[in-house]
């Protein structure tokens, strides 16, 4: 899409904003509307514009597709490793109120761990899904799994 | 050995030769010699178990216990006994037979022959010595397993279909039956351990006993109860000494064996006797044993006849254990002993001739008694003990069940017998009478024909003179089984 | 009459239900099975969501000047319904492409000849 | 990490171990760590069963959240039991994996096998210990995407299409209990299984709960594969990769009939389940159906694999049998034959697994004669076989026993009869197997001499699970205990 000057331009003056939002809804998922699963959406949908623009090529030398897989597997993990957290803390699992000395912070804290790995998580697959079916057979494009 | 230890070794001693049986697979003769020897040994072990039994003990031995009241253990009794005792013997017979037959015959896969022989012999000792009904029922359903790849030994078409129809039968009647008759026992008793006098009297309502009488007998389909006797003839596909250990060694006699273990030790005959539930049975079995006579006399293939023959028979052991007279119950289990000896003599001497003479029609031996003396010799005795003429075995136990029907006033049973005796001269002494008064010629060519091989020849002769020795000591076996009729009449 | 448009949420409910299940059915296309599919499961979520709305109440965020706020239960419930949503078209429409990519067509009736001649 | 935290470090370490498994990317150390973790499974499982055995019922609050408002962790008799028996046979199938895996799967896409496995195992361990009807859904889909993904990578291309239409019903079943949820939701205003089970039955006369019972019971009827709705089945259980279809078939379909009992006992209650609405009659009658069909279905089937799915049918027909007659001997039945049918056919499969390399058929025809190039496998096949059949001193002969014993008491005659016939169509395909290993001689095409026995590897799980068969045959006092116990509990909580 080496042609389209409008879109290049209007997209390249978008994408911030788009990902500048996702952030916004990412870390005031706390006491707002949003949270890891809508921030991790809307982060995806810029990045996906983007690779629609400049070609999924261009999207996977920004965000290979072997690195989208991995961080699936680490915004799980970010998820789990906070329960597991709580657990050697001595409280149940996702209990995060052992996590910081009062109570209050350690809620905070714990469900800002937890969207962000679920953050992660979603916007990752939702890029890979994107890859697979737009590059199929350009990189080792497995089903995904959330 | 204590009697516990002997009991598990008559299993286990056979199961040990199986395998030995396999590894010698490619030496034939030591293979053969493994064979044999285990035959002695079982039968010394059953053997010295003897004196027990006649001295009144009854050693038991629980191996485990699956659920409350369902145990896998083993008892010694005088008709578990008397069941050891007959197929033991009889299988040192039939082993040495099978040798002379199947080289004669050159049979393949002689192996799987030798070593699922000693398989079913194990089942054997289980049901003899079972001391409860889950264990009889395990050992049953292992000797029909274990005796299936023998039914299909020739693996031709006609012997894969007799399989077929052999494994439908008798799995069929014992797990559709037999099994939701066991069931059902033990919903209503709450054990399956055979007592004397019976598990069910004083528990089961008498509109009851029929019905579950009716699915044992049914059930066990061993006994060749019309109208599941299908596979009998149709296993007649089999090499002979398969044909002598369905019919005379183990599995029919496994049959009517588990039927008056569990007339006697399950029903009770007093209950039997106090509600009549046997009734309807014991002319099922009367009406057996007379068509099959008639199916008999119908047969041109010797053994097909020898097999309808051997369906008559075994009803007159169900009738005795049906009838649960004191008679009833001792001629049926002399009959068993009668019946085994005489039917294993011909069918030793069906198999004797077609190894010689490759005849398998009754229309084709005329004249040849004269030719094979010696054979055909056994043939008669063996007839005259089916018949129950003496000096064969089989005129003391149709005596007793005859005196059996009279205890119990059923005379048209009497008569059933008596009809279905005159029907056995006529299926069996033609036979004998064309080998020796009809010339040959017209029923085909004997000419050159010689007797059998000698290692079909002894066991023929030993069984046949067993027949006849069986007629003069009778009496010993009556007496061990005295307390069975004792047992119950106390028990009661 | 009252009745039948006031529950008009579970009328459309019921209609997208009922239209998607006929997609999965009637369709031998897989790319529109699992589009029906999709629609199928999107009418659960707005039944979800339309049971937990509470009348002339506001967003369940404690703002000053309100008491009365919507349920959120439902709403994150279905948050979660939708991810497992997502997912199972990711894994749907993948099936599907390797579907294609082994037989050639996506149709279902052609798979089956192909399938019945191996 | 205490004891006390020990019901959720069940669903939560192979949660964790699914992305750690995918981030080794290499074959041999994803499949030690899913081994590691399937022990460790099995560990604790059998610690909770110990503990509910001794102590009694746990309940475990997740974040800290009391129930009814957070989610809750439940662990009693009945799903201890089912634990023990998902994280079992985890445990066995995994080492076996290894080598099945690599011919079946490729050693390329090992670690992906090993993710999803993790990731089912997950589903199923969360789906029988949570006490949330909603997290029930949750794991539920887990489980469910996880075992697509696993059925699609079977060596055939109709293992794709077989995967799909999985998915297609699986996720209508998925949404038709998603809808059940959101109806008991809407009638009690609470998703705690337990508190649900309480107000239920105040508002039992709500058209509204009877439609959520009758969602609940076509939806979970999908994934236990009842007659009608088994239609994914076979074809699933057929073309999924062996060390899959053992799993699958010994642990899926059994916490989905968990599943069942749960909401037809505990939460929607006898009362209601079995005298308001017609659960008893409609359970016995498909039931019935589905042992006669499927059971004449396998017997028909050419493919090894497929004729033992079909018997899965049957299979499950007796387990909902036993549900549906609603005594205590009927429903003891029904957990003994999940347990044990569990560990017949995860027997079956693993057998079939062995047959697989070597033979690279699944066909009847060409196994003629293999009874003397396999002798172990075809062994365990024999043994599986005959206590699928009911042969005593099998498990088969245990659950049968207390079906008949079950029908006879309720005084059902044709049923026990039923399930007696049932038994001998079984024999029938189970000696179909026999006869063509051990009564054939090969085929004139097929050149067997190559052919050796499995690998140790494959060997020794198979015949633990082959052992087991017998052992709990012998010795069924912890599976009938147990059983029995269960089903007091769930008796005694309905009345």
């Amino acid at each position: 899409m080496t042609g389209h000057l409008v879109l290049r331009v209007v997209a390249k003056l978008l994408l911030p904003l788009i990902l500048l939002f996702a952030l916004y809804v990412q870390f005031h998922g706390d006491f707002g509307p949003g949270g890891g699963f809508q921030a991790g959406v809307i982060f995806a949908a810029g990045f996906i514009l983007y690779a629609l623009i400049f070609g999924v090529r261009q999207g996977r030398r920004v965000l290979p597709g072997w690195l989208a897989h991995n961080l699936v597997a680490v915004g799980l993990l970010i998820y789990a490793g906070t329960g597991v957290a709580t657990l050697a803390l001595g409280g149940n699992f996702l209990d995060y109120n052992v996590l910081a000395h009062a109570p209050a912070e350690g809620q905070e804290l714990g469900i800002m761990l937890i969207e962000f790995g679920v953050g992660v998580a979603v916007s990752s697959a939702m890029i890979i899904i994107v890859y697979m079916f737009a590059g199929r057979g350009e990189d080792d494009g497995e089903e995904d799994r959330e | 050995m204590t009697p516990q230890a002997t009991m598990l070794a008559t299993i286990v001693v056979p199961l040990a030769a199986s395998v030995l049986i396999t590894r010698a697979g490619r030496w034939p003769n030591l293979r053969e010699a493994i064979s044999v020897l285990t035959t002695l040994a079982l039968f010394a072990l059953v053997v010295s178990l003897l004196p027990s039994v006649l001295a009144g003990h009854r050693p038991a031995l629980q191996l485990f216990r699956v659920l409350p009241g369902i145990s896998l253990g083993f008892r010694l009794e005088p008709l578990g006994m008397l069941f050891a005792l007959v197929a033991s013997g009889l299988w040192i017979a039939t082993a040495i037979y099978s040798i002379g037959y199947m080289r004669a015959e050159h049979e393949s896969h002689q192996t799987r022959f030798y070593a699922f022989f000693p398989l079913a012999l194990a089942s054997a000792m289980g049901i003899a010595f079972a001391s409860n009904l889950f264990t009889l029922f395990v050992f049953y359903e292992a000797l029909t397993l274990s005796t299936y790849p023998l039914v299909i030994h020739r693996e031709t078409p006609e012997a894969r279909r007799a399989g077929r129809v052999y494994l439908g039968l008798l799995m069929g009647t014992s797990i559709g039956l037999l099994l939701l008759a066991i069931v059902w026992t033990w919903a209503i008793a709450g054990t399956l351990s055979f007592q004397p006098g019976g598990i069910l009297a004083g528990r089961v309502r008498h509109a009851v006993v029929p019905v579950l009488l009716g699915l044992y007998l049914f059930g066990i389909g061993k006994a060749a109860l019309m109208p599941f006797h299908r596979w009998l003839p149709s296993a007649m596909v089999a090499p002979t000494p398969v044909s002598a250990l369905l019919h005379a060694v183990a599995v029919v006699k496994a049959g009517v064996f588990t039927v008056l273990k569990v007339v006697i030790y399950v029903f009770g005959t007093h209950l039997l006797t106090q509600t009549g539930a046997s009734v309807w049975l014991m002319y099922v079995a009367g009406f057996t044993l007379v068509t099959a006579s008639l199916v008999a006399m119908l047969q041109d293939d010797l053994k097909a006849r020898l097999a309808y023959s051997t369906v008559s028979q075994l009803s007159y052991i169900v009738l005795g254990a049906t009838l649960a007279t004191r008679w009833g119950i001792i001629g049926g289990s002399l009959h068993l002993v009668m019946h085994a000896f005489a039917k294993i003599t011909l069918f030793f001497c069906a198999g004797a001739i077609a190894v010689t003479t490759h005849k398998t029609r009754v229309s084709e031996l005329n004249g040849i008694g004269r030719r094979m003396p010696v054979t055909m010799l056994a043939f008669l005795l063996g007839t005259l003990s089916i018949i129950g003429l003496p000096p064969g075995g089989g005129a003391w136990s149709k005596w007793l069940l005859a005196m059996g029907t009279i205890e119990a006033h059923r005379y048209l049973l009497l008569a059933a017998l008596m009809l279905s005796s005159l029907l056995n001269i006529g299926y069996l002494m033609t036979i004998v009478a064309r080998a020796f008064f009809l010339a040959p010629g017209d029923g085909g060519d004997v000419a050159g024909v010689r007797e059998a091989p000698l290692l079909c020849l002894v066991p023929l002769s030993i069984t046949a003179l067993g027949c006849v020795v069986l007629f003069f000591y009778a009496q010993p076996i009556v007496h061990m089984l005295m307390p069975l009729v004792n047992a119950t009449g106390s028990g009661g | 009459m009252s009745t039948f448009l006031g529950l008009y949420n579970y009328w459309i409910v019921v209609l997208l239900m009922m239209g998607g299940f006929y997609v999965v059915i009637a369709q031998g296309n897989l790319i529109k099975k699992v589009v029906g599919l999709n629609i199928f499961q999107t009418s659960v979520f707005i039944l979800y969501i339309s049971m937990g709305k509470v009348h002339g109440a506001t967003a369940p965020i404690i703002a000053r000047g309100y008491h009365l706020y919507t349920n959120p239960i439902p709403s994150v419930l279905i948050l979660t319904a939708i991810v497992v949503g997502v997912a199972t078209t990711a894994v749907g429409s993948a099936l599907v492409v390797r579907i294609y990519e082994a037989y050639g067509t996506m149709e279902e009736d052609e798979i089956h000849d192909q399938d019945k001649s191996l | 990490m205490t004891f006390h935290n020990l019901p959720a470090l069940q669903v939560v370490i192979p949660l964790i171990s699914a992305p750690l498994c995918f981030l080794l990317r290499r074959a041999t150390p994803a499949w030690l760590l899913s081994v590691a973790v399937s022990w460790i499974c099995l560990a604790i499982s059998v610690l909770l069963l110990r503990h509910v055995l001794g102590v009694g019922p746990i309940s475990y609050h997740m974040g800290g959240w009391m129930p009814p408002w957070g989610i809750e962790y439940r662990v009693d008799l009945l799903n201890a039991f089912v634990l023990v028996l998902v994280s079992g046979i985890g445990a066995v199938v995994l080492p076996y994996a290894r080598r099945s895996v690599l011919f079946e799967v490729g050693n390329r896409r090992a670690y992906l096998f090993y993710t999803a496995f993790l990731l089912c195992l997950t589903g199923l361990l969360g789906m029988t210990t949570t006490g949330d009807a909603f997290n029930v859904f949750v794991f539920l889909e887990i489980s469910s995407l996880a075992s697509y993904i696993l059925i699609s990578m079977g060596r055939d291309r109709r293992a794709l299409t077989a995967s799909f239409q999985y998915l297609v019903m699986g996720t209508i079943g998925g949404t038709f209990i998603l809808i059940a949820i959101g109806f008991m939701y809407i009638s009690t205003g609470t998703l705690n299984m337990a508190d649900l089970a309480r107000r239920l039955p105040e508002v039992m006369q709500m058209r509204t709960v009877q439609v959520a019972f009758a969602f609940f019971t076509v939806g979970i009827g999908l994934k236990l594969a009842m007659f009608p709705l088994h239609l994914w089945l076979p074809n699933a259980y057929t073309y999924a990769p062996s060390a899959a279809t053992s799993f699958l078939a010994s642990t899926s379909t059994k916490v989905a009939i968990y599943l069942l009992l749960r909401f037809a006992y505990d939460v929607f209650g006898m009362p209601f389940s079995f005298h308001a609405m017609p659960f008893g009659p409609i359970l016995l009658a498909l039931s019935s159906i589905a042992i006669l069909f499927a059971s004449v279905g396998a017997i028909f089937q050419n493919n090894i694999k497929r004729m033992f799915a079909y018997s899965s049918v049957a299979q499950i027909g007796y387990i909902t049998l036993g549900i549906g007659m609603a005594t205590a001997t009927g429903l003891t039945a029904g957990i003994l034959h999940l347990f044990n049918h569990a560990l017949m056919k995860g027997a079956l499969f693993l057998a079939i697994g062995c047959i697989v390399p070597r033979l690279n058929s699944m066909q009847l025809a060409d196994m003629a004669g293999l009874g003397r190039r396999m002798p172990w496998t075809m062994a365990a096949i024999v043994i599986a076989g005959f206590s699928l059949v009911g042969m005593p001193l099998t498990v088969g002969f245990i659950s049968k026993w207390y079906l008949v014993m079950a029908a006879l008491q309720k005084g059902w005659w044709w049923l026990a009869l039923l399930i007696l016939v049932g038994s001998l169509l079984a024999l029938i395909y189970v000696w179909r197997v026999i006869e063509a290993a051990y009564l054939r001689e090969p085929n004139p095409g097929r050149d067997l001499t190559a052919i050796r026995e499995a690998p140790l590897s494959m060997l020794v799980p198979t015949w633990i699970l082959v052992l087991a068969n017998i052992w709990f045959g012998i010795n069924p006092h912890l599976t009938v205990g147990t059983a029995g116990r269960a089903a007091a509990m769930l008796m005694g909580l309905g009345s």
